[in-house]
């Protein structure tokens, strides 16, 4: 065990992977000469040289679309877009051929690649640039679609997502670089399909991932010195989900509360309560709750911008509706 | 181009053969329901296909769009593939999910039949870059249509190729026109070739319906980008006998200008002049077209032959399998 | 009243809305010239010219977002995208520009923009080419989206559209243009923010919109004729949703079912199936049933399409399942 | 250039040290978190946006990047609002919502404020647009990096804006850099006017640093634009001082190039010149800068003075009010 910071595991994730396999090599922009956009690959430039460590000009849709024809020419590349905001422009080529290829050509063609982007709000950066847009990504067959949450996972998801056939989707919350944990240096790759429950409970189970997980947290010690015991479930991979860890929480705890910073309508809030309902109608003593963003741009000011974002205040009160805790 | 293997231009010929008369099957198939979707045909367009695939090898890739039924056949899949995935049966190249868009080979390294204009630009240029990467001399062949021109992945996959210096061949199709738009109707600079050289891209036009024109501008281009002299970018002036697609009643073009343009039609002109070479005779012509016909039938029996894939299926080929997920550690 | 189909409803209202208001042009990929891709604006180009009716090159990104600048600039813009699958190649205009600009001005720079696109699948255009995406756009703070289901709405719906001083999103079920039906001339401008019964029912909501109307309303016919009375709503806009008319026929029904020719993970209609149970839990004999789209990218077989697309059986089954009609 | 009019030179003088005491003093503010969020100076690039915005009328209309403080002061934004808007607080251009990225101002006809690169350009082409269709003579001026350049926007635009025919100036501001991306390596053709020409957009590379060549090449091009000769193109060859935002350790070049375009600082150039030709002395000088020290002054407490919005309005604005809802008919 070694204190490290999400930044450095998912730095320390990608140096690794670049040494263990030569066909692995990250693209994107600013991850070379400036050292990284939020310096997750400050210093690989220099170990691995600007073949491996590819600056690329500010082409979304062509170097991610690259990406995926060097896959399909037997490499494993690591693509970085430096902000979600700016994988809309790269859409085209993520849904109608890194999703689509292995399927039209019936099995032919699958494209191993990796692609990372920073994700979420947070940090006064205004409407155009505060996007959370994981779960649309999860609407999509033919991802997988991860969300790192701790220093483990920043560290050991990318081993095995480098090591499936498929196209997988990263989403690094902005807000977690900084964070600082626990890393189990001798872990090794960990299991993507899987959710994990980061703290057990047995009244209400909080289901979160990404961002919102420290939320969660904070919200679940706060419940408990209410008399609430709250289960933490971090989904991990928001596509596909992880229905049995997720139900079987319900399944005991029969009361569930959604928190995700993507709006609120059509959010993969929205799918996760509608998959527990389905499931689990009669064992719940309350309808599924979700608390998520509110439906607006993301305004600059900062007063503003906390009132959007789901915070602690407001998953108390979700639980509080619920009739736990009040 | 100075003399004429006659032998290697009635191979040619027989090539641009096997792409029309497969092509003209599939318009009839299309009418008796045979063939659903969308059809998009290459009829006028052969002399392209048939003298760039001529200086290609099996290693070499081809990105295509969704008129790519001869780029296909000509870079080595069988006919009967082809039409079995037109039928939408499981023995089609694509198992029958993809469809006259969509011809996916990997043995031949035939990468789709891409549906989104201009989406098969960076595709073809990551495959060059893998090539690059491994340090392989393979060449991959990208095919669009002039209209593509226009999206910016155009902009961004001619830069990133010069840029890096990747062994990608980008073929233009120049044929006049995007369904109804003319290319002066959506480009400011109509001189394609001129668009590519500010990249810095060597490029030069081609008479497409020359084949021996293009088979010529072909090698030269193939050799280049093979050893090292980075992307090129050939202008394919050529033109679409039939509609776009068979939802297309050509308001935008008038008669007239379509009888002039098959006048130059890419078959005759190269018959005729082996004709006047001594090169061939009706009889040889004949042996030639008797060949393409049956292996036009057998394939049309071929597909007619198909298996349906079971329902049950449906979800194959969404994710690869058997599937990487690992343990819990 | 006249019989007229739903493309010429369409074109009608096109005309409709440039002979009424000189602000008003269209601009997309053959609207002109060609015809129009689907015969929609066939016509159009010869009354109103080239200026008015404007053929674009292949740009989805720069003409969509020349409409939002020209609507900044005082005018009524129709854009027109050929169809929803090549919307991504403009989704950053959507997205970071037209849905955001009012709310980043802080009020000040509204965007009157109508968008028009074709959607869904039913016609063997394989993965690329048979999306259905509007539930996605409906995620969208800013953005309002219309699903157009009848000659009437498709005839009436622009008018108010285009009044509307924010972007709207139009979205045309490719299988409906043929479809014919009664016009009722005098209507007129229509409201675009309620969704409309257009089968009174008591045993159970069936929830649909644009393309898949017809399935729901085949499959309450074939209902009624099991002694299930089936409620039909058409949603017609999927930004707002009017949860008031949904929730009232759930009040009275007990049940739901959602039609969505959407895949189901991240669909709209789980954004659905969770509004439902959060309001009306304690009034459904049943949990909110979805049919959807298998999770495949659109196969081009047919009998694999149709397999992967939600159809009359698909909704017998799910009422059946809720124990009706068995 | 021939002669020198003092009084509209000395002006542009001011003008510029308006937008660079502006800018210094937002560094400062940002230390003390009173500015918060991503902050991009417009430092040694002053001559750009005070040369051409010099040369526009107040119903010429502005679309720029997240580093447009300065285009937004001198196409007439009160540095007060400017400021306020950076606190985000109620009397921002913006109301707050849109921060130091996002500074809008429709009566100055200021659309922004684009964080997006290359997502102005469109919005631009657009707005002449809708000036060409309603028979105006007014000029659209956007601004953008060289970096934006590689986008396909980029391509997109231009040629939209050249095939219509549209009344665009389009300025790219040529720093040399992008983030930390030199633009030899992102282009592979780096003379970007030569891109323009592409296009057959008449173009013209421009000394950033000399307001003057600024101001004279902007007076020609928007003449140009304005009489109906279609969209023009400005390279605006310059160079960033500071970092590219307030998190960049700046790795990517060395001191020595940034010493070597300080000697050519845009401001002192001028003012250099003035006093030469005897045009300024100190005493003038010092009251320009005492006249914009007050107006920095002025706008920084009335930032400070400025209100929050309440957090009940919170998702005011997400669509216009009143709304156009109608009955049900
Ligand atoms: C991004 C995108 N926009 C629009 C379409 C619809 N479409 C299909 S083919 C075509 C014309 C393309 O013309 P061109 O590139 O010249 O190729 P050609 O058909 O002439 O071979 C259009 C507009 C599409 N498939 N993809
Ligand atoms: C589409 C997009 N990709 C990436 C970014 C992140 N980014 C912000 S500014 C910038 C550099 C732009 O350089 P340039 O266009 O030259 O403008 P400059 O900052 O030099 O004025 C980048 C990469 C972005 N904002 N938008
Ligand atoms: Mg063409
Ligand atoms: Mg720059």
């Amino acid at each position: 065990m070694a204190t490290t910071t999400y930044r450095e595991a998912m730095r320390e994730a990608m140096r690794d992977a670049m040494r263990r396999d030569e066909r692995v090599f990250l693209m994107g922009e600013d991850v070379g000469a400036y050292g990284g956009c939020f310096a997750v690959s400050l210093g690989l430039l220099e170990e691995f040289g600007p073949e491996r460590v590819r600056d690329t000009p500010l082409s979304e849709s062509a170097f991610v679309g690259a990406g995926i024809g060097a896959a399909l020419g037997g490499m494993r590349p690591i693509v970085e877009i430096m902000t979600v905001n700016f994988s809309l422009l790269a859409l085209d080529q993520i849904v109608n051929n890194a999703a689509t290829l292995l399927h039209m050509s019936g099995g032919q063609c699958n494209v191993p690649i990796v692609i990372r982007m920073t994700t979420g709000a947070g940090r006064q950066l205004a409407a155009q640039h505060s996007h959370s847009l994981e779960g649309w990504y999860a609407h999509v067959p033919g991802l997988r679609i991860l969300t790192p949450a701790t220093v483990d996972d920043a560290r050991w998801m990318l081993w095995t997502a480098l090591e499936d056939p498929d196209p997988v989707l990263m989403f690094e919350h902005g807000g977690l670089y900084g964070m600082e944990g626990e890393l189990d240096e001798a872990l090794g790759p960990v299991d993507i399909t899987r959710a994990a429950v980061r703290r057990r409970g047995a009244d209400v189970s909080v289901i979160t991932y990404g961002g919102t997980l420290p939320v969660a947290t904070a919200a679940a010690e706060e419940l408990a010195a209410r008399g609430v015991d709250a289960e933490v479930i971090d989904l991990r991979t928001l596509r596909p989900l992880d229905d049995e860890t997720i139900l079987s929480s319900v399944a005991r705890t029969h009361r569930a509360v959604v928190v995700d910073e993507g709006w609120r309508t059509g959010s993969i809030s929205a799918e996760i309560s509608a998959r527990i309902t389905e499931a689990a109608f009669y064992d719940l003593d309350a309808p599924v709750s979700r608390v998520c963003s509110a439906e607006v741009p993301m305004p600059y000011a900062r007063h503003l911008e906390e009132a959007a974002l789901p915070r602690v205040p407001d998953v108390l009160r979700a639980v509080e509706e619920m009739g736990l805790g009040g | 181009m100075t003399g004429l293997d006659g032998a290697h231009a009635t191979h040619l010929l027989e090539q641009m053969l096997r792409v029309r008369r497969m092509e003209e099957r599939c318009a009839e198939l299309y009418t008796q329901t045979k063939i659903r979707g969308f059809l998009h045909l290459y009829v006028g367009e052969e002399a392209v296909a048939a003298g760039i695939l001529e200086n290609l090898g099996p290693d070499d890739a081809v990105v295509a769009t969704y008129r790519e039924h001869g780029h296909a056949l000509l870079k080595g899949t069988p006919m009967t593939a082809i039409l079995a995935e037109m039928y939408g049966v499981a023995e089609g190249c694509s198992g029958g999910r993809g469809g006259s868009m969509h011809l996916f080979d990997a043995a031949n390294r035939v990468y789709g039949g891409n549906a989104i204009v201009g989406g098969g630009l960076p595709v073809a240029v990551g495959l060059a870059l893998a090539d690059k990467l491994a340090g392989r001399d393979r060449v991959t062949a990208c095919f669009f249509g002039e209209g593509a021109v226009a999206e910016g992945e155009f902009h961004e996959s001619m830069n990133l190729a010069a840029l890096w210096d990747l062994p990608v061949l980008f073929c233009c199709e120049n044929n006049l026109y995007a369904m109804g738009t003319a290319l002066a109707r959506s480009e400011s600079q109509t001189d394609v070739a001129i668009k590519a050289a500010a990249y810095e891209i060597p490029s030069w036009p081609v008479d497409g319906m020359d084949v021996l024109a293009v088979d010529h501008a072909a090698a030269r281009a193939v050799d280049a980008v093979r050893n090292g002299g980075g992307p090129h970018f050939l202008e394919l002036r050529t033109y679409r006998f039939r509609a776009h697609s068979m939802f297309d009643a050509e308001r935008y073009r008038d008669k007239a200008e379509v009888r002039t343009w098959r006048e130059r039609d890419p078959i005759d002109l190269l018959a005729d002049r082996l004709r006047q070479e001594g090169l061939l005779d009706d009889a040889g012509l004949a042996d030639i077209e008797a060949r393409v016909a049956a292996e036009v039938d057998g394939a049309v029996a071929f597909a007619e032959a198909g298996t349906l894939e079971p329902v049950e299926t449906l979800t194959r080929f969404v994710t690869s399998e058997p599937h990487a997920g690992r343990e819990v550690r």
